[in-house]
């Protein structure tokens, strides 16, 4: 089901815990299937780069390797250009993901937008001008071509 | 000196070929997970059925995704039939459905159920080889019509339809086409890509594969209901744990055929058909073939009917020399009634008890064919020596 | 030194005994005919299925003629709950089928499907052990009441019903009793004789028999509607040229559980069982188990779940550890949802998440649960070390 790449980031995850002096910290859940992630930053006020992040996640394989990965990713670029990592990225990076599982990678993406949020909110008191989020690009993700008239189906019973 | 047996039932079922067992055997009890599990036993298992997709795909010239697992050839044909019938229903799009007389019991009865869930039906009639006309099936589609199931080739006589007209025909008026090609399927060349036929029905026991595995190819973007609930496995369309093993014996079953026939060797068995046919109809005087020749005909498929006897007697003196066959008769079935087949080809009723059909496989031998035209003349002599009907010269 | 593997997913399919393996191998490629021909591979065929029939029927204290073979066990819970439901609304008796929370897909899809057929249905509530009351049964009743359908046990968490309790409301209320006994058949005892059960489904993978056969048995005198249309075998309740070899490995399978039974050996799994439980309970905090327990419970069956952490995680990691078990979390399924069985016993999503069902064998020895005693605890260590909800002291 999973390639190999994502069953190394997930078994060997890369920055899972927390910073205990967390600048910003943000939590978000799936609403696909209800799953949590968490996502600690530690942020240089000058330059804002993202000098350590760790994750904390209540999910699937897939949500674990993707949080495991954009972690990665993440690290040591400025918050600007973090935010500019969508779940597409991360999953392109993991090698793909199954089409069931497109949606776990959108916990990754939004993990670090409501980090960067908790950061400007608690530093600013509002969100900068002209940030920008990136649009989700799962919209139909996940979604098998409708061809037969299916059943929910289950694992084996 | 061992008797010879020549086993000539291989339309009723076939030998499951010892490299289609070989490839099933890991399956029961060293692969044996559930491909629904997510661990190493479940993946190997799953991986197993995917390849097997494949191979079964291939035979037809099919995608993987577009091929359904089933319990059995029935069960596709039930599949197909009411699974069409009631999404078209519910869809708006009528409840009239078109089949012919020479229908196996699983698409036929599962019309018939239909007819008494509020569906309206047409029985096509056939002609004196077991032919379904185009003209009659473009003539029977009404407005309300949605689906039309006429089987590829028949059981009984061996009869191949005009299956690429009577679907252009359903192309042209919108209906949806089943074809049931249990005994078509593996034994001559079909290629889904150029066949205007949208689910086809195919089952792995007649073509030397394992008993109880059938499939049914849907055409892609084909909507059905399903008839088992459960699960969801294939594609939502048959639940139940997957038969692992039987399904691997399919794809394998699949692929010797398609070599098999990419070989030619359908044509080398016509031929010994033709061999076969000839020496029954000139050794056995009043016996005619029943269903249609040469190339209307599948390959491996032989079956007669002779005067004045009576097809029960046939077999089990045939059976007392080694050679096993079957028959439409009456005695030899539970309902009494001749093989509605014969009937529908319009033969009298006490012709159709002297029926008996002989089908062979690739591993029938000319030796074999030759013990049975040695032994069968004088099997019907001793029989029509006891008929009152038998005009002894 | 090979690493230890251990398979704890006895619940989702068993490993086929080599002793049926060898029992049905004949049956492919040498006694390869069609229990329907009148010949000798037929009359073979034929014979080796009414042997498995009574091996199969024996299991459960049946009449041989009271079980009929299917193609898995989800199309015998079809085949029962609609069947019956037919036939009972044909004669004018009512449309209202009961049935519980935690049932197996394919007989509360099949009960769904029914509603949509212009059935009524109530569906029973689980306490948190998953037991169906009987009191709640006789409430829930009702004058065109026809059916009533509550599994023997459950495959998420090895809850075994109070069937007898239940049976007898159904018959003092003349109504009809299935029970899916898919998980029970072979691993606790059943007699039929004894307990008010009209219909009951058996599977032959979960009893270490072959995949793609299924059973029902039918008291005598129930009339049930075809849902697979045919040639009319297996009484006319089950078309389809039967699956001779599964059928003989059925028989097999159940008179090797059979032989078991009388051993005792259903006590010992169960002793081995709770020595497990002890175990995942003591070693790991903060989980707990699922379902009931004790002589309410399955004898190979354990579950829980694990807080703070999802199933798809730890089914990975235990996976590499040669240790393969299932969950009923979200994650591992299409649906998205957790465990409908454990949402109904009252654990919240979240908790759900946790749930991992580890099921033995008669092969599991204390040595492999020891292996997985060791191995468990620190995999949800780890998992709970990234786990935003678990407060590491
Ligand atoms: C309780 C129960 N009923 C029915 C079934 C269906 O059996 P099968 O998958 O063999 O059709 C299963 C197993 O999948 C089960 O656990
Ligand atoms: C033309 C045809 N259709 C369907 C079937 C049904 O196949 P099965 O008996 O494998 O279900 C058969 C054989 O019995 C057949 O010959
Ligand atoms: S994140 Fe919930 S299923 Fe993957
Ligand atoms: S005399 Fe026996 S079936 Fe006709």
């Amino acid at each position: 089901m999973y390639n190999q790449k994502v069953v190394d980031y997930f078994m060997n995850p890369r920055n899972s815990g927390r910073i205990e002096d967390a600048s910003a910290i943000g939590e978000v859940g799936n609403p696909v299937c209800g799953d949590v992630m968490k996502i600690y930053l530690k942020i240089n006020p000058q330059s804002e780069v993202i000098e350590d992040i760790k994750f904390e996640t209540f999910g699937c394989a897939a949500a674990i390797a993707t949080s495991s990965m954009i972690t990665e990713l993440a690290k040591g670029k400025t918050l600007a250009n973090a935010l500019k990592i969508t779940n597409k990225d991360v999953a392109d990076e993991l090698g793909g993901l199954p089409a069931v599982k497109l949606h776990c990678s959108l916990l990754a993406q939004e993990g670090i937008q409501a980090a960067a949020a908790d950061y400007y909110m608690k530093r600013d008191g509002k969100l900068p001008a002209g940030l920008s989020f990136p649009e989700s690009s799962m919209s139909n993700g996940g979604a098998e071509e409708e061809r037969f008239v299916s059943e929910d189906s289950r694992a084996a019973d | 000196m061992t008797a010879r047996e020549v086993y000539l039932d291989n339309s009723a079922t076939t030998r499951t070929d010892p490299r289609v067992l070989e490839a099933m055997a890991p399956y029961f009890s060293e692969k044996y997970g559930n491909p629904n599990s997510l661990h190493k036993y479940g993946r190997e298992a799953r991986a197993a059925v995917d390849t097997a997709r494949a191979q079964t795909a291939a035979l037809i010239n099919a995608e993987p995704a577009d091929v359904v697992f089933t319990g059995a050839g029935s069960e596709a044909d039930n599949l197909a039939v009411k699974g069409a019938a009631w999404a078209l229903r519910e869809k708006g799009k009528g409840a009239h459905i078109i089949t012919s007389a020479i229908e196996h019991h699983a698409a036929l009865s599962s019309v018939k159920w239909l007819g008494k869930m509020g569906f309206e039906y047409t029985i096509l009639p056939v002609d004196g080889r077991g032919m379904v006309s185009p003209d009659a099936l473009e003539a029977a589609i009404r407005p309300d019509t949605t689906l039309v199931t006429i089987m590829f080739a028949n059981n009984e006589i061996g009869t191949i339809q005009p299956i690429k007209k009577l679907g252009e025909v359903c192309r042209r008026h919108g209906v949806m086409f089943h074809t049931d090609a249990v005994q078509a399927a593996g034994h001559i060349k079909i290629d889904v890509k150029e066949l205007p036929v949208d689910m086809l029905t195919m089952a792995a026991h007649k073509m030397y594969g394992p008993k109880g595995i059938g499939a049914l190819y849907v055409r892609r973007g084909i909507k059905l209901i399903p008839t088992l609930h459960g699960g969801g496995q294939e594609f939502g369309l048959r639940s139940g744990t997957e038969n692992v093993p039987a399904i691997v014996g399919f794809g394998k079953a699949a692929e010797i055929a398609k070599a098999r026939l990419d070989a030619g060797a359908d044509k080398k068995l016509a031929a010994m058909r033709d061999y076969f046919i000839e020496g029954v109809l000139s050794k056995i005087p009043e016996t005619r073939l029943t269903g249609a020749a040469g190339d209307d005909r599948l390959p491996f498929h032989t079956s007669f009917v002779v005067k004045y006897i009576e097809g029960e007697g046939m077999l089990l003196l045939l059976d007392a020399a080694g050679i096993y066959a079957s028959s439409g008769s009456a005695c030899t079935s539970g309902s009494l009634e001749p093989s509605y087949v014969l009937l529908a080809t319009g033969l009298d009723h006490a012709t159709a008890h002297g029926s008996l059909r002989l089908t062979m496989s690739h591993e029938t031998t000319k030796e074999d064919i030759d013990y049975v035209l040695e032994k069968f003349p004088p099997i019907v002599e001793k029989l029509r020596a006891m008929s009152p009907f038998y005009n002894k010269k």
